[in-house]
């Protein structure tokens, strides 16, 4: 069966030139870049080269650039580099509605005896400005505030953050995971000092990933040992994952465009066909303010799980914040940390579309999701409620 | 991904009995829209005492609609009395087994069970509210024995 | 030129089998496998089957399986595991020969206020028992010794270490990046509660490894965030990696018996070799107790990086313990602790074979070399008081 892949938020295909670039890297051009010899040696030249891709895509500089294995650490990195060079100060500033690699940093951290202030975030899931202002203390070691949601896809005013929490002489870290080839980030503008991302939600492969750092900031390794990327991040380089990443970073950059008007459009198309062929859906997040492919939608009176097992029958790949409360499994904390009624939170589906996504697809979804929901809620105890959708058909 | 059985996902995909029973002799319902899941199972009995037919209404995940259509099967041809003794693991067994994460998925069948069964002695009230969106009471079902039907 | 390659315990090649398998979950089958979706979840899947092989291959179950971003990682993983289960303990044992991924990690708890105590050794390499046992202490988190070093390719009695320690009722690690594939080993019968190892050198890519931890042993995660690896390693899955380094395991398992057959032969042949043609040589580490594809040759009055580079320029990749010490490259702290003199550190080349080395690569080396050292020689101050050896060709 044909897969529908909607779910780019999760995680994305290789693109046919990063493979391209990659493959060498391991069984021809398979030199460790530290060694002395010329074999190694080139390898090195490349590494810089995909390092020089990086800076160009993030308008750094090449030093600024840290790869690592992923957002995850780049995130981890980011926190205990800011924590562990001002010991004195115990307090950091994030929000409710991070990536757990924040998140359980943070928490992490508490159980060493920091203070944490989780912003919270209001019905669309946007931080108020003047609550960081006034969460900013003498001792926060950090602000961290991702720059957008994978969730709902919110994109979080930054630049207006940065540059305020810069002026109080704080650190400011962004998790920049989703917003790569979304948005033009230029860190000449940017005022952050630390920002993570990762390659698998690029087009690039999982398990590489990179850190801008900036020049004037404070900087600990997170992973101790040699003396790769500049002392900065010890083990032997994932040569293959950087040249891909360094390739995909400059494909993402060419892309923006492109996702700022095909995608969103798809997009668009999806969000308002569902809503209009289905009754009872909200749609998550601020539509003021997300990204160009991301849409999150509930379906009143299901089940976000039923909904995607559904879908997978047809070959859509798309994902759930949902999670009944009766397991330990646990509903997605972005939408309750958002207030979006329980009763939404279950029956949430996420669509995330990449630049490979086409027209057709969207289509498929459209065609049949209306016909799911109206089969789920035909089974609910809930369901009656409901008017029934002019043109939906029936299972 | 759950590792869902065959006989889960067509209980799921193509789910038996499946809607509302309108002369129901028993109602018995659990969970909630908060919670996340809720069913309602109806059951027809007969005067000596055999369930001549059952269906449900579940909303949920799909270890829940498939536990409660599959609970639907079993209890079709048996005695009240029989049916008091089916247990969620029953339920579990007849799918081919769940991902334990999803074993409680199965409870809530056990204990709609329990809750029409009462409903048809005339202990409990047919119906309740179950569009509650602030208070989640999980249908009742402790950590504990979470715990124990995970286990088991 | 065709590249002679002997520097296998800097880094491998990838297996052609081991491309093979990783190649799809890049392009094809690029789902997370964390998604509830089929497409996601059949990765899962090829996960499960990897652990399967990793455990196989160190005869363990699956879940003592952690897959980390390399040797670097594992070794901090476990160091930080013992010392932050712990909090009460504060010592350290360890050697002076271990690798940066464990000395640095140790340095840094010093500075966090942690003692360490790091074990010398002899000429030979070789660790006193007898001063590992006085080492213990009440507060002692952790010994972590080397399984073998990748300078000398010295095997440690990891077995017996691990036995006495663990009577003390102390945690036990080993940095097992230079053994898997060359020594048989077995997580039910070597008592040790955590083992790193990388993928980078058994043929499988740069980037991903694994941790043994065994299921008594405490654990912390290292990387913090989402729930990979039972919620021990956070991270998206670096899915290829992990797939290619499951089967370079098992290929690994496998190639034993020729590492210590074809392998050991050729190394043999070459240290032979050298030290009939070239004289005033010098076999670095313990011939008694070596891996069989090392050989550390010192040769006196000549400087490494000056034969590396004459051996470049015929193709062929090696690599030194030397730096001169008036930049701030240091000569290896490994030979240094050995207590090899300054003129032999300095002179110190490591040839490391692999399964893909052939006889006539080694011949290649043998053909050549005593006549750099010649060359080398001639042109040194020191290399006056030599006599000539009676067939090395003369540049
Ligand atoms: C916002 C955000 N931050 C961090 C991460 C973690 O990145 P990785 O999976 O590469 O560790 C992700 C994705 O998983 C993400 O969406
Ligand atoms: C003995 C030893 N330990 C640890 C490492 C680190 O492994 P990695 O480079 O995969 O981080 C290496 C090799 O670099 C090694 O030889
Ligand atoms: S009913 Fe709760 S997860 Fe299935
Ligand atoms: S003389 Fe060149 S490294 Fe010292």
């Amino acid at each position: 069966m044909k897969v529908t892949y909607l779910d780019n938020n999760a995680t994305t295909r290789v693109a046919p030139e990063v493979m391209e670039e990659m493959l060498p890297f391991m069984d021809t051009l398979y030199g460790n870049p530290s060694s002395m010899h010329t074999f190694g040696g080139q390898v090195q030249k490349h590494l810089a080269q995909a390092r020089e891709r990086a800076a160009q895509a993030l308008d750094c500089s090449p030093e600024e650039i840290i790869f690592t294995s992923g957002g995850t650490e780049g995130d981890n990195a980011a926190i205990f580099a800011a924590v562990n060079s001002q010991p004195d100060k115990r307090h950091l500033v994030t929000t409710r509605v991070e990536h757990p690699a924040v998140l359980n940093t943070c928490k992490y951290l508490e159980g060493r005896g920091y203070e944490v202030t989780y912003l919270p975030v209001d019905g669309y899931g946007r931080v108020n400005l003047d609550q960081l202002r006034e969460s900013l203390r003498p001792d926060t070691a950090l602000v961290s505030v991702m720059y957008a949601n994978n969730e709902t896809g919110n994109i979080y005013p930054v630049q207006a953050m940065a540059e305020m929490v810069k002026e109080r002489g704080v650190l400011f870290h962004t998790d920049a995971v989703q917003v790569i080839g979304k948005l033009d980030l230029s860190m000449q503008k940017l005022p952050v000092d630390y920002l993570a991302l990762s390659g698998h939600k690029i087009h690039a492969p999982k398990g590489v990933g990179a850190m801008f750092v900036r020049k004037k900031a404070p900087f600990r390794p997170f992973i101790l040992g040699g003396h790769q990327e500049n002392g900065r991040r010890a083990g032997t380089e994932n040569t293959a994952g950087i040249v891909g990443l360094g390739r995909a970073m400059q494909l993402a950059a060419m892309d923006i465009a492109e996702e700022n008007t095909r995608v969103a459009a798809l997009r668009d198309r999806l969000e308002q066909g569902l809503t209009r062929e289905v009754e009872q859906t909200r749609i998550n997040g601020d539509r003021e303010s997300r990204l160009p492919n991301t849409l999150n939608i509930s379906f009143k009176y299901v089940e976000g799980e039923a909904i995607l097992l559904m879908l997978d029958t047809l070959g859509v790949c798309a994902s759930s914040g949902s999670a009944c409360t009766s397991g330990n499994l646990e509903p997605s904390s972005v939408l309750r940390a958002m207030g979006v009624p329980f009763t939404h939170v279950h029956g949430s589906i996420r669509f995330s579309l990449s630049r490979y996504t086409t027209q057709e697809e969207v289509d498929l979804v459209l065609d049949h999701l209306p016909g799911i929901i109206n089969k789920l809620r035909d089974m609910s105890p809930f369901g009656q409620g409901r008017e029934p959708a002019a043109s939906a058909p029936r299972y | 991904m759950w590792e869902y059985t065959d006989k889960v996902k067509e209980f799921f995909l193509n789910p038996k009995n499946a809607g509302e029973i309108s002369d129901a002799d028993a109602v018995g319902e659990v969970g909630s829209l908060a919670c996340g899941d809720a069913l309602k199972l109806f059951l027809k009995v007969d005067d000596s005492g055999v369930i001549q037919d059952a269906s449900f209404q579940t909303f949920g995940c799909a270890s829940a609609i498939a536990s409660s259509s599959v609970l639907t099967e079993l209890l079709k041809g048996k005695t009240v009395d029989e049916a008091s003794r089916i247990t969620n693991k029953d339920i579990a067994r007849e799918l081919g087994g769940l991902p334990k994460e999803k074993m409680h998925c199965s409870v809530m069948g056990q204990q709609a069970l329990e809750a029409a069964l009462k409903n048809l002695r005339g202990e409990e009230a047919a119906t309740r509210d179950l569009e509650g969106e602030v208070v989640c009471e999980c249908f009742g079902v402790t950590d504990e024995e979470i715990k124990r039907a995970i286990r088991d």
